[in-house]
């Protein structure tokens, strides 16, 4: 059976359709509306990159109250696969779903860049398709990408092979610390990261690199889910 | 002696400000009532040589003076109001 | 209000526009009447300087599916689909708040965009600046840029290519227009005209304050007394989050067929929106302004109904669809408010808590403002300055190829466009810099409204289209009617470096006051340009834009017309790049250039002034050779095209080393070609001095020039049908250095026929690909933040 | 009776804070010197029925604590308005 994505719709987002797109070229995929908390069916969850909610206040930080994010937290304590893309990043972050935080980027601009990164652990649903080492062009576009740990936390989630993918050298115009692009929890089952992969999946648009990272979720057993 | 000084820039009355109407619309959500009048500016802090300058650096760099009203704070016990 | 206070001269009108306005109503217009009158007989809404002269373009073409009139113009692509695509300018605001200004002027040009049933797909802009030396010039472009990418960023639209110029006459008066493109299934466009009487009058969205209220303040004090600070007009502040919500609910309210007809609210507000959709449908319209969603308190009927509150749409409701349409605003949290009704009065009627404030005739607020003949006059002699000389004397050909690849107009706008989303939408083909026009794909996502979960076809990506924006004041300024030609001309070279047909033209016209008499000539002369450009090449024009009295104390703004071009193309696979990407091509200069240094790049570096003409053309000739173009690179047989620009040939060529292979280049024939053309029948030595021969094939502009690269026995071949157009071959790709001889350079002794005997090889211009990358790179970024 | 507060929202000590220092290094630019040590922050005004909530509300979304100190202020200190 194919793996089923569910995209949820902010108001504000922008990158929905296209990650559906992405997803759509590998599994099965449809949008899910924020305010509707119901996910049952869906083995994948994917937060689009996007304003949500104007990312009013701080980037990411009201979009965690939406109606539907309670279930995609349960989503996830219950072994199923949550995948943040930019502001989907920063919405599992600011849910704690995610360790560390998300700042302005060094240049204080939005920068909208294609950028080589290379997959740091290819031992993750997410990138079980890649091997490690592999380096995948994909484009960045954000003004809040510069990932941050405390120093403590970040010790904990590079020895716990938490880093899944880091800019290639020079590559990190956002100053992320560690070269940090991407990042899952500890249980790997959550992955957050600011490069837009929906937008490698076709060499007519650019790069056809980030489809391995779908197919990777496509090959994945689904492990949990909301009932 | 450099002065600490902390300057609040907020929107101008009557200019629309979608981030307080966006905190303001999310505050129930969390199960916090009775919140109204939300405004979200910015806050910049500083330690100025010359404290005579900072009504200056408000109007050139530090607010919009076109959207924004700015106040200037001095830190209690770093110097004498402006 | 007596005519002693003349407030209606405080909000632009004249005394005999006033007793007009009397003499329409019977009477005279009270506070809300008067702001009315003042938007829709001001120049933005009426047209009043500009409308007869617009009347010389062409309007209709095969492709046309709707023309001027409607919020925006739309052209038929294929497949069922529509582009729908306007210019606008915002340069007014711009000057004030570049962020804020340049932010809304993105705003407007979606809504005027989804008003007709498109889904906004992309965005572009044109820019122009004073010198960046100028702190304030740099502050502007910094802070407009910044505000353009806000607004696109934030709403998804993909901002996928635009140009921005420096110079001085654009000090005081900036330029920041926007054009946008949409897509919509072509039976889903929607017009703008209220109709059926009885039906509801919606307003949704943001809810009005006090924004940009601007001249019309002067009621407020006028009926205040005195200056209220609460009532001071204000900024207009542009929330894009709201807006990517109202793209979302007007697109499902049309899609789920429940509007009579759409309208955006953009300049004048309520006032402009309301009384076009009561005049194109000729009816009335009763508005209840105590109904309107309101952000600030106390508003009076006339800070309603002129306010320029962003993001707010109006719409025509049958009244058994209201309930369904009010569920989709708020499904996505929009305000929203029944304001008023359609009548068969063909009046405005405002009423404030049923009270009427105000009661003006449609077609007398709309139709009835004079039109006003221009008194062109055309100047003694130049009336712009000459720019300050910034190049030092006494290059040689090499240095100043780098002085003009770093120079202001010429270095890369990576900076810039890099704070631009240019791949949301999953369209983009080709974006900023890997083409001479962006490229975008149609089909990937829907059947036309983009949101729709099903993909295409495997292998379908649906229509391709290209899409460019040009402007040119400088030369212009030089010759407004072959000016205005020239930058027809570039943006349909653009699209046939990429193989594109072009379907249609957007426009905006941003010049100084149409009533003295210079610009009045610039005016009608330009637009006789661009009416002969687009008659040679079939294009017509789609709607546009003009922005008039761009001008200050220091004089008035280059003329500048901006136009923007959609095109389509077969296949998305086969579309040529700009720059060489392969060792051992073929390169061949093409088209009937005419290169000439007057208004150029090297002209102002060196602050020569501006001549009072440009060289002729022959329309036929370029179109014949832009439809060679487009076929060549179709049929796979020029594989890198690039249009001669700013900075002319040479730098041209620099631009296509910018991808890291280099090039030798003997110019020698296009020197033996000037030389010919120059003085015909005189033999070579008795022409124009070689070096200046030499430096005009190096330097010179003009339209119609292609740099043009692909396998050798393809371009062979395409060179005997090209003759006639021209076609010089001029070089093969290879190597890590770009290097152009067969030129004298400055050797006045030496024969023009030793120069072009490829023997001949006097001086050589031979730069390092890697230096010329880093000067286009480096030099503008540098500058422009600091 | 509501109460008016300011809540001001700082980086954390120690956390590259580029918007502060982007204005420390223009200031010199327009003229003005000896200005150090500067900051930029978030202020959010809002007037609460029940204030003993403001902590909650901060914790839970108007700073972030990771990368966040904040502040709550109920009077407006000393100064001058702009
Ligand atoms: N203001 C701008 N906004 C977006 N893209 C821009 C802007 N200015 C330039 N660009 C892009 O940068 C590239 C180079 O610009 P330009 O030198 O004007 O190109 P050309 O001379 O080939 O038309 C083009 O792809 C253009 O679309
Ligand atoms: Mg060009």
């Amino acid at each position: 059976m194919a793996t089923r994505f569910g995209i949820v719709q902010f108001p504000g987002s922008c990158d929905e359709v296209d990650t559906l797109l992405a997803c759509s070229r590998v599994g099965d995929a449809e949008l899910l509306w924020h305010k509707d908390p119901d996910i049952s069916g869906v083995d994948v969850v994917v937060l689009p990159g996007g304003f949500s909610y104007g990312d009013y206040l701080r980037v990411g930080a009201i979009v965690r109250f939406a109606p539907i994010m309670e279930a995609v937290a349960a989503h996830a304590a219950d072994g199923g696969l949550v995948l943040g893309i930019c502001n989907g990043f920063q919405v599992l972050t600011e849910a704690g779903l995610l360790p560390g935080a998300l700042l302005p980027n060094q240049n204080l601009r939005f920068t909208c860049r294609q950028v080589d990164v290379s997959v740091v652990n290819a031992d993750t649903p997410f990138t079980r398709e890649c091997n490690e080492g592999d380096v995948l062009s994909i484009p960045a576009k954000h003004t809040t990408g510069r990932y941050f740990a405390p120093p403590e936390m970040l010790d904990e989630i590079e020895s716990a092979g938490q880093v899944i993918l880091r800019y290639a050298p020079g590559e990190n115009f956002n100053g992320s610390v560690n070269d940090i692009a991407g990042v899952c929890n500890t249980e790997r089952n959550v992955f957050g990261l600011m490069p837009h992969p929906e937008h490698a999946v076709d060499p007519l648009t650019g790069s056809a690199d980030a489809l391995k990272l779908f197919e990777s979720l496509a090959a994945a057993p689904v492990t949990g889910g909301a009932a | 002696m450099p002065v600490t000084a902390q300057v609040l820039i907020r929107p101008k009355v009557g200019i629309l400000d979608p981030q307080g109407q966006a905190v303001e619309e999310a505050l129930p959500a969390l199960g916090f009532e009775g919140v109204s009048n939300v405004h979200v500016g910015r806050l910049v802090e500083l330690q100025v040589e010359d404290q005579s300058q900072l009504d200056a650096m408000c109007q050139k760099l530090l607010a919009n003076p076109l959207i924004e009203d700015y106040e200037i704070v001095f830190e209690a016990g770093s110097g004498t109001e402006g | 209000m007596t005519t002693a206070q003349a407030p209606h001269r405080a909000l632009g009108l004249t005394d005999a526009e006033f007793d007009l306005i009397c003499e329409k109503l019977g009477r005279e217009p009270n506070a809300t009447e008067l702001a009315m009158f003042s938007l829709m007989w001001s120049e933005h809404c009426s047209y009043k300087h500009s409308k007869k002269l617009l009347g010389k373009l062409p309007v209709e073409g095969p492709h046309l599916l709707m023309g001027p009139g409607e919020n925006a113009g739309a052209v038929r692509v294929g497949g069922g689909l529509a582009i729908a695509f306007k210019v606008e300018s915002h340069n007014h605001p711009s000057a004030v708040e570049p962020f804020q200004g340049a932010a809304t002027g993105v705003g407007g040009i979606l809504r005027d965009i989804f008003a007709v049933g498109a889904r906004p797909i992309a965005v572009l802009d044109s820019l122009r600046f004073g010198e960046l030396d100028s702190a304030r010039s740099r502050f502007l472009a910094a802070r407009a840029v910044a505000g353009i990418g806000h607004y696109g960023n934030s709403i998804g639209v993909p901002t996928v290519g635009g140009e921005i110029y420096f110079e001085g006459p654009y000090e005081q008066n900036c330029l920041v227009n926007a054009m946008c493109l949409g897509l919509a299934r072509e039976d889903r466009l929607i017009r703008s005209a209220a109709a059926g009487v009885g039906n509801h009058l919606v307003l949704f969205g943001a809810s009005t304050g006090r924004d940009g209220i601007g001249g019309a303040s002067v009621l407020a004090s006028a009926e205040l007394g005195e200056d209220d600070d609460s009532k001071r007009p204000t900024v207009q502040v542009g929330d894009p989050f709201e807006e990517s919500k109202l793209v979302e609910a007007s697109l499902e309210l049309l899609e789920a067929e429940l509007l009579a007809s759409l309208q955006d609210l953009g300049a004048a507000g309520l006032t402009s929106a309301s009384s076009e959709m009561a005049s194109k449908g000729e009816v009335g319209l009763d508005i209840h302004v105590d109904r309107v969603p309101l952000r600030e308190q106390d508003m009076e009927p006339f800070e309603i109904m002129v306010s320029e509150s962003q993001e707010r749409m109006l719409c025509v409701v049958e009244p058994e669809r209201l309930e369904a349409v009010l569920a989709v605003c708020d499904k996505w949290d929009l305000h929203h408010a029944v304001i008023g009704e359609v009548t068969d009065t063909r009046h405005m009627r405002i009423y404030d808590g049923g009270e009427l404030v105000g009661d003006i005739p449609v077609p007398a607020l709309v139709d009835d403002c004079p039109m006003y003949d221009l008194a062109p006059a055309e100047p003694d002699g130049q009336i712009y300055p000459a720019p300050p000389r910034r190049l030092a004397e006494g290059l040689d050909a090499g240095e100043t190829l780098l002085a003009l690849l770093g120079s202001d107009n010429v270095a890369s706008r990576r900076d810039y466009f890099e704070q631009y989303d240019c791949v949301v939408g999953s369209r983009t083909i080709k974006r900023p810099e890997q083409a001479e026009a962006a490229v975008l794909r149609l089909g990937a996502n829907d059947g036309g409204t983009g949101r729709s979960p099903a993909g295409p076809p495997a292998g379908d990506a649906g229509p391709t289209i290209a899409v460019s924006i040009d402007g040119s004041g400088r030369r212009v300024a030089a010759d407004p009617y072959r000016g205005t030609i020239g930058v027809v001309l570039e943006c349909a070279a653009n699209l046939a470096c990429v193989g594109a047909e072009p379907l249609g033209l957007t426009n905006c016209l941003n010049f100084g006051n149409p009533e003295k008499p210079h610009i009045a000539w610039q005016l009608e002369r330009s637009v006789s340009g661009m009416a002969d450009a687009l008659r040679a090449l079939g294009v017509p024009v789609v709607g546009g834009n003009v922005s008039l009295y761009n001008q200050s104390g220091d004089g008035p703004i280059y003329p500048t017309p901006v136009v923007g071009m959609v095109g389509s193309l077969p296949d998305p696979t086969v579309v040529a790049g700009n720059t060489f990407n392969a060792e051992k091509m073929a390169v061949a200069l093409m088209g009937p250039f005419e290169p000439s240094l007057a208004a150029g790049e090297l002209a102002k570096l060196r602050g020569e002034e501006l001549p009072t003409r440009l060289p002729d053309l022959d329309l036929s000739l370029h179109a014949e050779a832009l439809r060679l173009l487009r076929d060549a690179v179709r049929d796979g047989t020029v594989r890198v095209a690039r249009d001669v620009s700013e900075g002319g040939l040479a730098t041209t060529l620099a631009e296509c080393c910018l991808g890291g292979v280099g090039a030798k280049i003997d110019v020698a024939p296009l020197v033996e070609r000037l030389a010919r053309d120059t003085d015909p029948g005189a033999n070579a030595d008795a022409a124009a001095p070689a070096a200046t021969l030499t430096e005009q094939a190096l330097f010179g502009e003009g339209p119609g020039g292609f740099v043009i690269a692909g396998e050798r026995d393809a371009l062979l071949e395409l060179s005997s049908r090209a003759r006639r157009v021209g076609f010089l071959a001029i070089g093969v790709t290879g190597g890590d250095t770009l290097q152009i001889n067969g030129f004298n350079d400055g050797d006045s002794s030496s024969e023009v026929a030793t120069a072009a005997g490829a023997a001949g090889i006097l001086k050589e211009i031979s730069t390092a690909v890697s230096t010329i990358q880093r000067i286009h790179a480096g030099a503008l970024a540098e500058r422009a933040s600091s």
